[in-house]
């Protein structure tokens, strides 16, 4: 599964993209957050607050309840500021 | 029509295509966002914007589409620039074409002002204490919101 | 700033103008009237639009004063044309620039609706059946409305 | 004191501007309008309808009980309709 960073998210993550292979027990997004946080390289402290952590699979805004399954393209960013 | 480029737009040419040919059209309502060289009280030199490729043009796009489903127009247009801008550069254009002037102005107004909160675009300023990414304004999500309350056809 | 003219006049170059060399200027608002091919059902081929000299000037510069007065606006613009315009025409621009988007959206809406009630000019109109007086519509006298009962402040 | 018709009003009493003496018990914009339709020339026509008679004086929109003296500049006209 590809996962893309943008902003400062990638910024501190130090990584714009990654191609990950997820746990068969992570379903959706929650559990995808959680998974990322334990991989260290910086993802724990950047994802660690949910209020300005968005997340968007296959270009659509999502919650943390969506599932999340291999094949997907996946978007973590911050809060928006085009325009 | 949706936009996304590093190129600068001329606001003239990009009024006149929209209007063009159609008679019926009475109205033509525009933004245009610029970079100030103020940012949360900080001299900005520069703006650098960040978007997510494909995602930018499907939410734009989308946008666009419950403008028109909302009002009554002829013809929409948002162009959207990102790289690097400085102070008095245009950023975005939207711009609404109706027979009506109402359905323009509210329409136009609700476009920008979606736009603000879900088009995936990141703007990260230049200033004397270094580079930092501009937060997210509680504003904006107020007057997004406005328009989701049932409340636009009583607009303003 | 306030122009009442026969000539045409280029958007881009206005509006370029409008911020011209002022990086505090976040937003810029425009509305454009044309000339419409219908009018009340009928055909129309051309339009006529006579004023009345010295007091057109006089209120465009009050509502533009009263736009300065409940907005932060660093520059606006209104032209209006006279004299005989056919389809598609530009009849009237109304523009506001402003450090924020809201001011500049709000007030040039505020702009166009109350010059369409306080400013006078009056339209005749050319169509199969012979000239005839373009009649003020009620929805003009409500939009203006909207704008003294106070509620400005939430627009829309 | 000069009046002037504009539009419509215009058209229908064939005159865009005239000089008037207003007659010494004609003092605000009620009296003049009575007296200028007792002066035919389709002014009794044109200006029956008091909804859609609009009077400026000194370029101001007044109201009927507005006073109109020697020097005004007048103007009456039917709503507005430009933008």
């Amino acid at each position: 599964m590809k996962i893309l960073y943008f902003a400062w998210l990638r910024a501190r993550i130090g990584c714009a993209e990654e191609e990950v292979r997820l746990p068969p027990q992570v379903r959706d997004v929650a559990g995808m957050l959680d998974w990322l946080r334990s991989r260290g390289g910086g993802r724990a402290e950047a994802l660690q607050n949910p209020a300005i952590v968005h997340v968007a699979v296959n270009q659509d805004y999502v919650d943390l309840d969506h599932p999340v399954r291999e094949g997907d393209e996946v978007a973590i960013f911050p809060p928006v500021t085009g325009g | 029509m949706i936009r996304v480029q590093r190129e600068d737009f001329d606001i003239g040419v990009e009024l006149d295509r929209l209007a063009a040919g159609n008679r019926r059209i009475g109205g033509i309502a525009s933004f245009i966002g610029l970079v100030r060289d103020l940012g949360g009280g900080e001299r900005v030199s520069a703006l650098t914007l960040e978007h997510y490729p494909g995602m930018t043009e499907k939410k734009l796009a989308e946008i666009e589409l419950e403008a028109h489903r909302r009002w009554p127009l002829d013809a929409t247009l948002i162009i959207h620039r990102y790289g690097r801008l400085e102070p008095g550069d245009r950023i975005v254009l939207v711009a609404t074409a109706s027979p009506h002037r109402e359905a323009a102005l509210a329409a136009c107004h609700f476009l920008i002002d979606w736009l603000k909160t879900d088009a995936p675009f990141w703007k990260s300023e230049e200033t004397p204490q270094g580079d930092r990414w501009v937060e997210a304004r509680p504003d904006d999500d107020a007057a997004r919101q406005r328009w989701t309350s049932g409340r636009e056809a009583e607009d303003p």
